[in-house]
C-alpha cells in the first residue's frame, strides 16, 4: 500500500507531473497528434476540401497523424554519406529535448509548479534560444545547399525575433513587478492584453515567426529550398524535426496564456480543490485555442520574404516593443497593477 | 562509415546485429502490420513533375477529387516522402533525374506510373528521346489513359493503399 | 535600348568564384519540369540560367512522321491545360493550305472553347502563383474553379483535357443541349469567385507585399524580348493575337484587351483575373450570338457516306470517314498565329504535296517567355524567385514540346 | 503614317540592299544570302520589326541545304498584321550563319534551340550548349531529315 501511495503522490507531485504528463510529455505529444490534423483539416475546410478522412472515419480522420508518424517511425533513416554525422545526429534530438525543457517552468497553479524558481519566464524564453542554434547545426551537418541556406535564413530571422520577443515579455514583467508566471497570473486583475496589448500583439508575432509557422515559415521556405535545414532528414529524425515547431508554438501559447491572458484565472475554484492542476485546464484550453488560431493563419496567408519578415521585426516590432516598455512604467508609475 | 563502437571487442559487431534485431522485429505480424497501416494511410508522393500528366496529378489533390482523405499529400524532399508517381512521358534527360530521386527515396517506397507514355511511350511511342519507366523502376500500377482521369488516378493510389494494407508488397524487398 | 546593354545584363558574373550556385529543379517544389541554376551573392540572384528541355518530346519531328490530321492530338497534349488553344493555330494553318474555311457555327464553337480553355488555363496559373508564395488556399481555390471549366469543356467535347476539338474545316461535336444554361451559371459563379480571390489573395497585404514591385518588365523591354501573352500586356502593350482576326469569331464580338501599366508580378497576376472576366463576356456573347448551321465544311460534308451523314447531322457529332485522315496537302506553306491562354502561339507548316507535313515549326508561348528568366529575376532576392516564376505563367512542357 | 508607309519603306530598303520582298497575305517574304542577313535584319529592327517570333531550320536533302527561316513580329498595330519572313540557304555538311543576337536579343533561345536540333552554327552566338536535348547526346541533329523515325504502323521491339 505503502509503495502504491507513494507511487501516486510522485505521479501527482509538480516535479513529475507537470514535465510529464501535463502540460509535459503527454500531453505535448496528444498537441502535437491533434494540433497538425486541425491545421490539415481546418485548411481543408476553408479550400473547399475535406482533409484527412478515412483513416478514421467517425472522427473525421483524427488519427491521421498518428499514422504519418508511425511511417515515419518505421521508415528507412539515411544518414547520407557526405553529412557531419555527429550534429547531423544529434541535433534533432536536443533541438527535441530543449523544446521540451521549458515545460518544467510552466506553472498549473499557484503554488503547483513543477521548478520553482523566482525567473520562470526567463528561464522559459531562456531554453527557447537554444532551438536556433540547433537547427544551425542540423543546417551544417547535413552538407547541402538548401539546408545552408535555410541555416542562414534561421540565423537572420533568429535575430529579427528574439529581441523582440525578450523586450516584449520583459515589459510585462516590469508591469507586474515579477519575473514569475505564477505570480504574473495572480497579479493580473485584469487580462494583460487588455494593460499592454501592445506588447501582447508584439509577443504574438515574434512567436510565430519564432515557431516558424505561416506568414513566417522563412526557415522551411519549400518554395525556394525545398525543406531548408531539414531537407536532408528522413524517417523518424525528420518526424523529430517536424514536430519541434509545434511544441515550442505550444510551449508560447502556454507563456502567453500566461502572460496576457491571466493563465488559470478565473479560477475554477471546486477542481482546484480536488487537485491544483486541475486549475490547469483552463490555461490548457486558452492555449489551444490560441493554437488553433494560429495554424487557421495557414489558410489565410502565405509567406513573407526573407528581408520584409526582418523588416517588420526590426522596423515595426522593435520600436513597438520599445514604446511597451513605456507603456507599462508607465502604468506601474501610475500603480494600475 | 565505421561503427563508433568498433573498439568495443566485446560488443561484436553491434551495428549489424541490431539492424538484424530490428529486421527481425519489423517483420513480425503485430508490427509488421501496424506499420503497414500507417504506411497505407500515410502515402506521400514527392514533388515531381516528369510531364504533363501532372496537370491531372495536381488535380487529383486539389479540391473536386481531394485525395489528403487517404492522408495522401504532396511533400518536399524526396527523403520524406515513400510514394514516386511518374506523371507521363519520361524523357532521357528526366529519367535520370527520376533514377536519383528514387535512389533519394527511403524505403519502402513505391512507384506509380501513370499515362500511356509511362506504359509504352504512348502517342510519343516512336520519340527519340523518351524512355520506358518500367526498365528503370519496379512499378506498382500502371495507370492507362492519356491524360488518365483523376479518378483513375485515385483508384490506383487507393488500389496501393489496399495492397499495402494487406502487406502484399516487397518482402523480397526490390533494392536499388 | 541597345541589344549589348541587355546582353551584359544577361550574362552578367558568370564563372564568378563568389557566386552560390543552386540548382532548383527537376526535383522541387516549386520547379515544375524545369531546371533553374541559380547564382547568388549572398542573398541577391546574379544569373539565372534557365536549363529546359526536361520535358523535350520531339513533336516537330514526329509531327513529320504522322499524317495531317493526326498530329492535331499529338501537337495539344505540349499545353495539355489548353488544349484547344494550342490546337487551333495548326488548324488554321491546314486550313490555309487546304483552302477551307470553317462554316460560321463552328467558328463560334471554337471561339467558345478557346475561352473556356483560357479561364482553366488561367486558373491554373494564378493557382500555382499562389503556391507559389505558399498561399495553398489560392491553389486549391483556383484548381477547384478550374475543374468547373473543366466539366463544361467536356460536356461540349467528351474530353477533360486533350480535347481534339478543331479539325480542318469545323469541329468535331455541336452544342449539346442545356449547355448555355450551365454556360451561364459557371460564369455567374466564377464571377462571385473572382471577388472572393480579391479579397483573399489579390488584395492580401501579404500577397501584395510578395508581389508588388517584383519582376518589373518596361514596356521596351518587353517589346524587345519577344515576350508574349499577358506577361506582355501587363507591361502596357496592347498586343493580342485575337487581334489579327485571323481565327475565331473575335471580330464580330465585342471585348477588351486588358492592359496593365505597372509590369510587374502583381499586375501580371491581376491581368490574368481581368482576363478571366473578358473570355466569360466573350462566352456570354457567342452563346447569344450563336448562328444554326453545319459544323463542318460543305467540302469535308460531302465526304462523309450519306449512311452516316444524316445521324451524324442530328446527333451533333461527326463521324469521319477514313478518307479524311489520308487528307494530301497542297505543296506550299501557311504561318498561323493563335493567342493561348499564355500567349501567342506560332506555327508554320511547310508540305511538299504528301499526306504529312514536310515540316512544323511550333513557337510556343512559354519557349518565347523562357528569355524572362534570364532577364527578370538578377537582382532580386532570392525569395522572389518563386514570385516571379510564379506570375510568368510558365508551363515547361509546352516550352519543350 | 499610314500601314503601308512603314512597310513600305521596308519594302525599299530592302531592294536598296539588293534584296527582292515579296508580298504575300500575312507575309513579306525576302529571300537573303548569309551575307545580307544582317544588313537585312537590322534594317528590318529600324523599321519596327522589334523582335523574333520564331527561328526555323528546314532540311532539304535532295538540295544539299539548309533553310533558315526568321519570322520577325511586331506589336504596333500597323505592322501586327504582316510577319516579315526572311529566308536563308546554307550547305547542307557545313551550316554557319551569323548570330542575330546582336540584333534580336530573344533569337538567344530560338538560335539556340535550332542549333540544338537542326545543327546549324551561329557565329557570334555567345552559348551554343544543349538546350532541349540531353547534354551527352552525340548522336545526329533529330530534326534533319535523315535521322529516321519508325513511323506509324505495328512494329515489335526486338530485343
Amino acid at each position: 500500500m505503502g509503495l502504491v501511495s507513494s507511487l501516486v503522490r510522485l505521479v501527482l507531485s509538480p516535479q513529475f507531473f507537470g514535465p510529464i504528463v501535463f502540460p509535459g510529455l503527454v500531453t505535448v505529444l496528444a498537441v502535437l497528434l491533434s494540433i497538425i490534423w486541425v491545421e490539415r483539416k481546418i485548411a481543408a475546410r476553408v479550400q473547399m476540401r475535406v482533409g484527412p478522412l478515412y483513416i478514421l472515419r467517425p472522427l473525421g480522420g483524427a488519427i491521421q497523424m498518428l499514422a504519418d508518424g508511425l511511417r515515419f517511425f518505421f521508415q528507412e533513416f539515411i544518414v547520407p554519406e557526405t553529412v557531419d554525422r555527429v550534429p547531423f545526429l544529434l541535433a534533432p534530438v536536443v533541438a527535441m529535448s530543449f523544446a521540451m525543457l521549458p515545460f518544467a517552468f510552466v506553472p498549473l497553479a499557484p503554488n503547483f509548479k513543477p521548478y520553482t524558481v523566482p525567473y520562470s519566464m526567463p528561464a522559459f524564453l531562456g531554453l527557447n534560444t537554444v532551438i536556433p542554434l540547433t537547427v544551425l547545426a542540423m543546417a551544417w551537418g547535413s552538407n547541402n545547399k538548401f539546408s545552408i541556406q535555410g541555416g542562414i535564413r534561421e540565423a537572420y530571422m533568429t535575430i529579427a525575433y528574439e529581441a523582440v520577443l525578450f523586450i516584449s515579455a520583459y515589459s510585462m514583467a516590469l508591469l507586474y513587478h515579477t519575473l514569475d508566471f505564477a505570480e504574473m497570473v495572480e497579479a493580473q486583475k485584469v487580462p494583460g492584453i487588455l494593460l499592454n496589448p501592445i506588447s501582447a500583439l508584439v509577443f504574438f508575432i515574434a512567436m510565430i515567426m519564432s515557431a516558424g509557422k505561416l506568414p513566417f515559415d522563412i526557415v522551411e521556405g519549400e518554395q525556394e529550398i525545398v525543406a531548408g535545414p531539414f531537407t536532408e532528414y528522413s524517417g523518424i529524425a525528420f518526424g523529430l524535426t517536424m514536430g519541434i515547431g509545434y511544441v515550442q508554438l505550444y510551449g508560447f501559447t502556454l507563456a502567453f496564456t500566461l502572460m496576457y491572458l491571466s493563465g488559470w484565472e478565473p479560477l475554477v475554484a471546486p477542481l482546484y480543490s480536488i487537485y491544483p492542476a486541475l486549475g490547469g485546464i483552463l490555461l490548457f484550453v486558452k492555449a489551444y485555442l490560441l493554437l488553433v488560431f494560429i495554424v487557421f493563419l495557414r489558410a489565410v496567408y502565405g509567406r513573407y520574404r526573407l528581408d520584409q519578415a526582418l523588416r517588420i521585426g526590426w522596423r515595426t516590432l522593435f520600436p513597438l516593443a520599445i514604446v511597451s516598455v513605456f507603456l507599462s512604467i508607465a502604468l506601474g508609475v501610475i500603480g494600475v497593477v | 562509415m565505421t561503427c563508433p563502437f568498433m573498439g568495443l571487442a566485446f560488443l561484436g559487431r553491434l551495428e549489424e546485429s541490431s539492424r538484424k534485431a530490428a529486421q527481425w522485429l519489423v517483420e513480425r505480424t503485430p508490427v509488421r502490420s501496424l506499420r503497414d497501416w500507417a504506411i497505407s494511410f500515410s502515402l506521400w508522393p514527392v514533388h515531381f513533375t516528369t510531364s504533363c500528366c501532372g496537370a491531372e496529378f495536381a488535380a487529383v489533390s486539389a479540391p473536386r477529387f481531394d485525395m489528403e482523405r487517404y492522408g495522401f499529400l504532396p511533400f518536399n524532399s524526396p527523403r520524406q516522402t515513400n510514394l514516386l508517381l511518374i506523371e507521363g512521358t519520361l524523357t532521357r534527360k528526366m529519367a535520370r533525374a527520376a533514377e536519383i530521386v528514387y535512389q533519394q527515396m527511403p524505403s519502402p517506397k513505391f512507384v506509380v506510373a501513370m499515362g500511356a507514355c509511362a506504359i509504352d511511350g504512348g502517342i510519343f511511342h516512336n520519340s527519340y528521346n523518351i524512355v520506358r519507366p518500367h526498365e528503370l523502376f519496379p512499378i506498382e500500377y500502371f495507370i492507362p489513359g492519356c491524360p488518365p482521369r483523376p479518378e483513375a488516378v485515385a483508384q490506383a493510389i487507393v488500389r496501393l493503399h489496399e495492397k499495402v494494407k494487406r502487406s502484399e508488397y516487397g518482402v523480397k524487398a526490390r533494392e536499388t | 535600348m541597345s541589344s549589348s546593354v541587355m546582353e551584359a545584363r544577361l550574362l552578367e558574373k558568370e564563372g564568378d568564384e563568389e557566386v552560390y550556385e543552386v540548382f532548383i529543379g527537376p526535383q522541387h517544389p516549386a520547379s515544375g519540369h524545369m531546371r533553374l541554376i541559380v547564382r547568388l551573392e549572398g542573398d541577391v540572384i546574379v544569373g539565372v540560367d534557365p536549363d529546359i528541355g526536361w520535358v523535350h518530346r520531339t513533336m516537330e519531328k514526329l509531327a513529320e512522321s504522322k499524317e495531317a490530321l493526326k498530329a492535331i492530338p499529338l501537337l495539344e497534349r505540349m499545353t495539355i491545360i489548353d488544349s484547344q488553344n494550342v490546337t487551333i493555330g495548326y488548324v488554321r494553318a491546314l486550313e490555309k493550305l487546304l483552302g477551307v474555311e470553317p462554316p460560321p457555327r463552328a467558328r463560334y464553337l471554337r471561339t467558345l472553347l478557346s475561352e473556356i480553355n483560357r479561364i482553366a488555363s488561367h486558373l491554373y496559373g494564378m493557382g500555382l502563383a499562389g503556391i507559389f508564395v505558399n498561399h495553398s488556399t489560392m491553389f486549391m481555390w483556383c484548381f477547384g474553379d478550374r475543374e468547373v471549366w473543366i466539366q463544361l469543356a467536356e460536356e461540349l467535347t467528351g474530353a477533360r483535357l486533350t480535347h481534339s476539338y478543331s479539325v480542318p474545316g469545323g469541329v468535331r461535336r455541336d452544342l449539346p443541349q442545356g449547355f448555355k444554361e450551365k454556360a451561364l451559371k459557371a460564369i455567374r459563379y466564377m464571377e462571385k469567385r473572382l471577388d472572393e480571390y480579391h479579397r483573399i489573395f489579390f488584395d492580401n497585404p501579404q500577397v501584395r507585399a510578395r508581389y508588388e514591385g517584383v519582376g518589373v518588365l518596361k514596356p521596351h523591354e518587353a517589346r524587345r524580348l519577344g515576350v508574349v501573352g499577358p506577361n506582355l500586356r501587363a507591361s502596357g502593350v496592347r498586343y493580342d493575337a485575337r487581334l489579327l482576326g485571323d481565327y475565331g469569331v473575335y471580330d464580330e464580338l465585342e471585348f477588351e484587351i486588358p492592359v496593365r501599366e505597372e509590369g510587374d508580378a502583381m499586375s501580371r497576376l491581376l491581368l490574368r483575373g481581368d482576363e478571366i472576366r473578358q473570355s466569360m463576356n466573350i462566352i456570354r456573347q457567342v452563346l447569344d450570338k450563336i448562328p444554326e448551321g453545319p459544323i463542318l465544311a460543305e467540302k469535308y460534308l460531302r465526304l462523309i457516306p450519306p449512311k452516316l451523314r444524316e445521324p451524324a447531322l442530328k446527333e451533333g457529332r461527326i463521324k469521319f470517314p477514313g478518307i479524311f485522315a489520308n487528307l494530301k496537302l497542297p505543296k506550299g506553306e501557311a504561318v498561323a498565329r493563335a493567342e493561348m491562354g499564355h500567349g501567342e502561339i506560332f506555327y508554320h507548316v511547310t508540305s511538299d504535296g504528301s499526306k504529312k507535313p514536310y515540316r512544323v515549326r511550333v513557337v510556343t508561348p512559354s519557349f518565347r517567355n523562357v528569355i524572362l528568366f534570364r532577364y527578370l529575376p538578377p537582382g532580386h532576392r532570392f525569395m522572389d524567385l518563386p514570385a516571379i516564376y510564379g506570375s510568368l505563367d510558365y508551363f515547361p512542357p509546352e516550352a519543350d514540346r | 503614317m499610314n500601314t503601308g508607309s512603314r512597310l513600305e519603306r521596308l519594302e525599299k530598303g530592302l531592294r536598296d540592299i539588293g534584296l527582292e520582298p515579296v508580298k504575300a497575305p500575312g507575309v513579306l517574304r525576302v529571300d537573303a544570302q548569309p551575307e545580307s542577313l544582317v544588313p537585312a535584319a537590322r534594317l528590318a529592327v529600324e523599321h519596327g520589326y522589334d523582335h523574333l517570333a520564331s527561328v526555323e531550320g528546314i532540311d532539304w536533302p535532295s538540295e544539299g541545304v539548309i533553310e533558315v527561316i526568321y519570322h520577325a513580329e511586331s506589336y504596333d498595330e500597323d505592322l501586327r498584321g504582316t510577319l516579315l519572313e526572311i529566308r536563308v540557304k546554307v550547305p547542307r555538311d557545313e551550316p554557319r550563319l551569323p548570330s542575330l543576337i546582336e540584333v534580336w536579343p530573344n533569337a538567344l533561345f530560338l538560335e539556340r534551340e535550332t542549333w540544338d536540333l537542326m545543327g546549324v552554327v551561329f557565329e557570334g552566338h555567345p552559348e551554343l550548349r544543349r538546350l532541349l536535348m540531353p547534354p551527352d547526346w552525340d548522336g545526329p541533329p533529330p530534326l534533319r531529315k535523315d535521322f529516321k523515325v519508325k513511323t506509324e504502323g505495328v512494329f515489335v521491339n526486338v530485343e
